[in-house]
């Protein structure tokens, strides 16, 4: 990544990632160079300015420490962290992955060493590196979301709060909160009370109306809605006969699920055109992230694709840059009126 | 950890059941240590899309800008395969040296390698540098045939005594290798284990190593989706030192080596409860 | 596909199936080549016997006929013919497919000539052929699935009847009919009383909770349960910005589907261990149908494997067979305890 | 239709923007006629799972066992990606002939073959035909510009006059086919059009050949997921013979070659609620 110059504090627009590759004359669609326009790549995020549209998916971006390694967070829009918990989970038991085509399930459990390290070290370290974050929470009961909630207030370079209501409501049978709406309102709407940041409510793929549960969350104070989680799949071992994951069922993601995301974005932002969305699920390069920003997505987070590689959240940012400046399209809003 | 593209030096058969690939990856190779892994990426759009993570078998530092990286795999499934396919002069894509690798003990001597199958790989690497330490080296390797037993040439070449197993019999002890360890420990007077392999037989030489009050350093494989310590797909259950508290721990960066007495065999697949601060945080 | 004996009418178990590549020597596991022992592949479905567990899903194998310039189609346990309505449909504009990761998203729109012509030319063909049939319907009234049905009675060949309750219910608001257990249960049990062969409901995936909308199929009278049909999805051509299909939605099926499918049978199976299931979703090779079978699919339906490969049920079938000899499993019955 | 594995007999870059593939498939070879096509597998575990279309571009049956056919194509996505760099004595799974060709008039004597781009690759199959049959073959091939026109040499010899148009004035007349149509028509006497390559293009000459009131014959191009007849993936809006009715008919099975005064060029894209007996049928 050297050559690109290295922004400055989190929350403030910067020109680093416009300048990114700004000098490379690049191929048109037709084979021909073109002069590029500047392109600016900056964005209101239910009234947060990011640098860039495109975040880390939660769960798939461990700390953000590791992937620095990789590249400077700081051409990211933000860090959305692992999601966390009151006390510490120790996730699900093993296998924990099984590959299907074109994607794969997970059934990590949440695993997370809890909101009391997560603001001791790991928010410390994000701080340091100068990225904005979004905290992802999670729970098994309402007064556990809130908890969690209330100990992130105030807490620095935290932009939004994103609420991982795909989570069994201990309260409710197991249910997931996302699968009801009323769940969902009763818990977006207390952990909304706590917080002085955006709240995103990230929904589940798994209902059958989910412009439904979108309703439910907006009208409960949610500034912002993250689509989608992992769709729910089971892998068998056909030598053994029995599930490939430890815990049976698990979270498909990747490619394969891309289609049923770009809908979800889209049957929301139809119904709910003013409500700024993170979109996400098998994104894995800039043409994925367009479609998905064409869809109604205002940010595009990336997932599964960083295990395959760790600079895609950058490559992808090249990318739309590149198209955006091949057709002379000078901001997202403009992008998105073009389609 | 460095992610680049590299080129294939070369790819041979090695044996009768394994390819092996030479990689040029010089970072890689500079920095690897014996234990670590390679994250290498088959050639992409194919139906599966994850990287596959390989032990690293042996590095050559001897031209610095293309020092190599070595692995030595089993075609297993579509990666593999898809790997398997791959030619000398290739571009691909690499992210390594990954994770902790084996420690070199600074006040024993005597070492004794103990490895399973293709799972042997990370011997060779560790055996050069226990010899370049000054250690005394022994090696018993087991396989299910002699035909996947690797490089048994270059083991021998490596040990002061080097003993084989296999399950059908055709090379050296009929039988597996927990059957010759206690001998082995007698004569080599082993006073270090590693232990590379199956699950199974990383128990069984860990419960042998303890009752014989031997430290013992294991390399785990688990199902790894990220490999570079971002997605908790590949964690094991590991006690912290004081053995009072057990928490699932990322084998790919906190391993893939460990100290066997601190994993917990019985613990696999098994919810677990307790809680303790990270090891070593 | 010379070399098999072909077997004798419709409804009566043959030795076809099994006799297929009984004398080549197969490997085993381990390389070595291993004496066969003999496999039974018949299987009772909803007390209709079938000499294979595998069968054609609808809209993905034609009317038969496009196929039998393949193979023998008495290979194959049954046909499930494209869905028909009451009068014919002309279906969705085009483009109605595009390609997805290890996947199709297809807005066919239900076209077909309805059920006069299948009576008429259709069914005589595949009577002709001498292949059981399941008879797919489709409607957008319970009214018109009622008349559908009724037109159907005592159809030569016909040993099921599969509603496609997957259809936007013109009497609610354009809801699915398998999307609200109130209105699965209407037209199922509406269907039922006209009917003198088993019923099957084909459920949607695209819902909260399958085992409520099963269970109510099943209290409606449902002999058996066809899962699962199409996941909604979406896709966006970055180029125009517009949907890239005709009919905006589509639905996607293939291998990208199969871990939604495995876990939607084994929920079903988990909750009504008695209602035979017809498993499908993206079922490519021997490999996934028994995946299928061991998640509890009593019958497993090949769809958009035949695009790819039109041989793909007998090859699902022989592949089936060489598993089962290869381990001494006798018939499927055994394969399933083995599980 | 037949489904069987070919070899391929040659991989040629085909000038500069197209690939040529020679495949060995005799069953196909002997029994294809002009317009129809051959659904080609690209090797499997990729991450698109479907066939891929292509027209017929030559046969070459002079050896009965080795009989021949070749198709022109040009890298549009990951399916002709994958096809380009496949190898001569590579195996590929080909399914072919489908669909309904082009048919040679009995009484008629003037033909003239329109293509647009890489389009028009059944016209070399087809003038070869037309000429076997006696008859006059005259070309006019259109293209964005000159290294997207198929084969130039080959049609000016099969074309007793042969045109060629370029948006971008490259090689021949600059603009488009439709601009010389009227002139070709004339000059050639034509009584019978061809036409294959973009929609736009068919519409156009469609209309063209109504007005002169000469026959047309057209074949379509549509995104097909089977290519066998079994998805309806493929349809276009066809008009009954006697023009009372419109259905959504087959391209695959039924086309790709229809008459293309019978195609309902302005309802592409628009529900059809009109119903009619399968034209045939
Ligand atoms: C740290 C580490 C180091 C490794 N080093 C080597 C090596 O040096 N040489 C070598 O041949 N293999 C090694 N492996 C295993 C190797 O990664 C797998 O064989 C490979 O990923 C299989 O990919 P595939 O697509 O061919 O097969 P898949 O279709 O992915 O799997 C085929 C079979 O292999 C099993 N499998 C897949 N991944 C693993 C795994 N991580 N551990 C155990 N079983 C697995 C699957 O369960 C399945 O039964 C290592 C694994 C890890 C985690
Ligand atoms: C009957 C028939 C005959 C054909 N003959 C030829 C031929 O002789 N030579 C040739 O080069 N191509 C031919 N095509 C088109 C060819 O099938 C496509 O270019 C190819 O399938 C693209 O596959 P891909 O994976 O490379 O690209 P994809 O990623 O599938 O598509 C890339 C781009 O091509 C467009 N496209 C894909 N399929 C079609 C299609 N069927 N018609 C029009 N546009 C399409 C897509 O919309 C996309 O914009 C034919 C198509 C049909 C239906
Ligand atoms: C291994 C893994 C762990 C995940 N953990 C979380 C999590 O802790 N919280 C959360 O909200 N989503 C989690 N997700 C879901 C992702 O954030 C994302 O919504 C989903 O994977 C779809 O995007 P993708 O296809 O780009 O991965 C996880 C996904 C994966 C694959
Ligand atoms: C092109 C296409 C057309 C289909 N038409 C029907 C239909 O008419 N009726 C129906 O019940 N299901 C229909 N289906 C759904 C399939 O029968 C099947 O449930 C689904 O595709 C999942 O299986 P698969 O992944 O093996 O294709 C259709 C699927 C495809 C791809
Ligand atoms: S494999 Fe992802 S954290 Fe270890
Ligand atoms: S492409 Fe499937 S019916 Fe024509």
């Amino acid at each position: 990544m050297s050559g690109i110059q290295s922004g400055p504090v989190v929350h403030q627009e910067t020109e680093t990632v416009r300048q990114i590759d700004r000098n490379a004359e690049l191929p048109a669609r037709d084979g021909r160079p073109v002069a590029r326009s500047p392109v600016d790549l900056s964005v209101m995020l239910a009234g947060v300015p990011l640098r860039s549209p495109i975040v880390s998916a939660s769960g798939c971006f461990g700390s953000g420490r590791e992937v620095s390694e990789f590249f400077d967070l700081r051409h990211l829009g933000a860090v959305t962290v692992k999601s966390m918990t009151l006390e510490p989970w120790q996730g699900k038991p093993t296998p924990r992955m099984v590959e299907t085509p074109s994607g794969m399930l997970n059934a990590i459990g949440l695993q997370n060493k809890g909101v009391e390290y997560f603001l001791q070290y790991d928010l410390r370290w994000l701080n340091s590196a100068k990225v904005p974050v979004i905290a992802s929470i999670a729970g098994n009961t309402k007064e556990e979301f809130v908890r969690v909630a209330g100990r992130l207030r105030g807490a620095p370079g935290v932009i939004a709060i994103e609420a991982n209501i795909s989570c069994p409501n201990l309260e409710d049978r197991n249910n997931m909160f996302s699968h009801d709406p009323k769940a969902t309102h009763a818990v977006i709407s207390a952990i909304r009370r706590e917080l002085d940041v955006p709240l995103f409510a990230k929904l589940s793929p798994n209902v059958t109306s989910i412009t439904e549960i979108a309703a439910a969350a907006v009208d409960a104070g949610a500034g912002g809605l993250s689509l989608i989680n992992t769709v729910v799949g089971m892998a068998i071992d056909v030598e053994t006969g029995r599930p490939a994951l430890g815990g049976v069922m698990g979270g498909l993601s990747g490619p394969a699920i891309r289609p049923i995301a770009v809908r979800a974005v889209y049957e929301v932002h139809q119904a709910f055109p003013d409500i700024p969305i993170i979109g996400m699920g098998g994104v894995m390069n800039a043409h994925d992230a367009l479609e998905m920003m064409m869809a109604g997505a205002t940010a595009v987070a990336v997932g599964t694709a960083n295990f395959v590689n760790p600079e895609s959240a950058i490559e992808i940012t090249k990318g739309i840059e590149r198209f955006m400046a091949d057709r002379g399209i000078r901001n997202l809003a403009r992008l998105k009126r073009s389609a | 950890m460095k992610h680049y593209t590299g080129e294939i030096l070369s790819h041979r058969k090695h044996g009768e059941e394994y390819h092996s690939l030479t990689v040029v990856a010089p970072d890689i190779a500079e920095a690897a240590r014996p234990g670590q892994f390679v994250n290498l990426r088959p050639p992409p759009d194919r139906s599966f899309i994850l990287r596959r993570p390989f032990s690293i078998c042996r590095v050559n530092r001897s031209s610095s800008w293309a020092a190599t990286v070595e692995v030595i795999f089993d075609i297993r499934g579509p990666g593999t395969a898809a790997l398997a396919a791959m030619k000398a002069h290739d571009p691909i894509d690499v992210i390594g040296p990954v994770g902790r690798g084996f420690v070199v003990p600074k006040n024993r001597q005597n070492c004794l390698m103990v490895g399973g199958g293709v799972g042997a790989t990370p011997l060779f690497f560790l055996g050069e540098e226990l010899r370049a330490a000054g250690k005394r080296v022994d090696v018993l390797c087991g396989a299910a045939r002699g035909s996947r037993l690797v490089n048994t040439l270059e083991l021998k070449r490596l040990g002061a005594i080097t003993e084989f197993t296999t399950d059908d019999g055709s090379v050296g002890h009929h039988g597996m290798v927990t059957d010759l360890l206690p001998s082995m420990i007698e004569r080599c007077g082993t006073e270090v284990i590693y232990a590379c392999g199956p699950r199974p037989m990383l128990a069984a030489v860990t419960a042998l190593a303890i009752k014989h009050r031997i430290p013992v350093q294991v390399a785990l494989e688990e199902q790894m989706a990220c490999g570079i310590g971002i997605c908790m797909s590949c964690v094991a259950p590991i006690y912290n030192r004081e053995g009072t508290g057990l928490m699932n721990v990322r084998t790919c960066l906190e391993g893939p080596v460990f100290n066997g007495a601190r994993v917990a065999w019985d613990r696999y697949g098994a919810d677990i409860d307790e809680w303790d601060a990270p090891p070593g945080n």
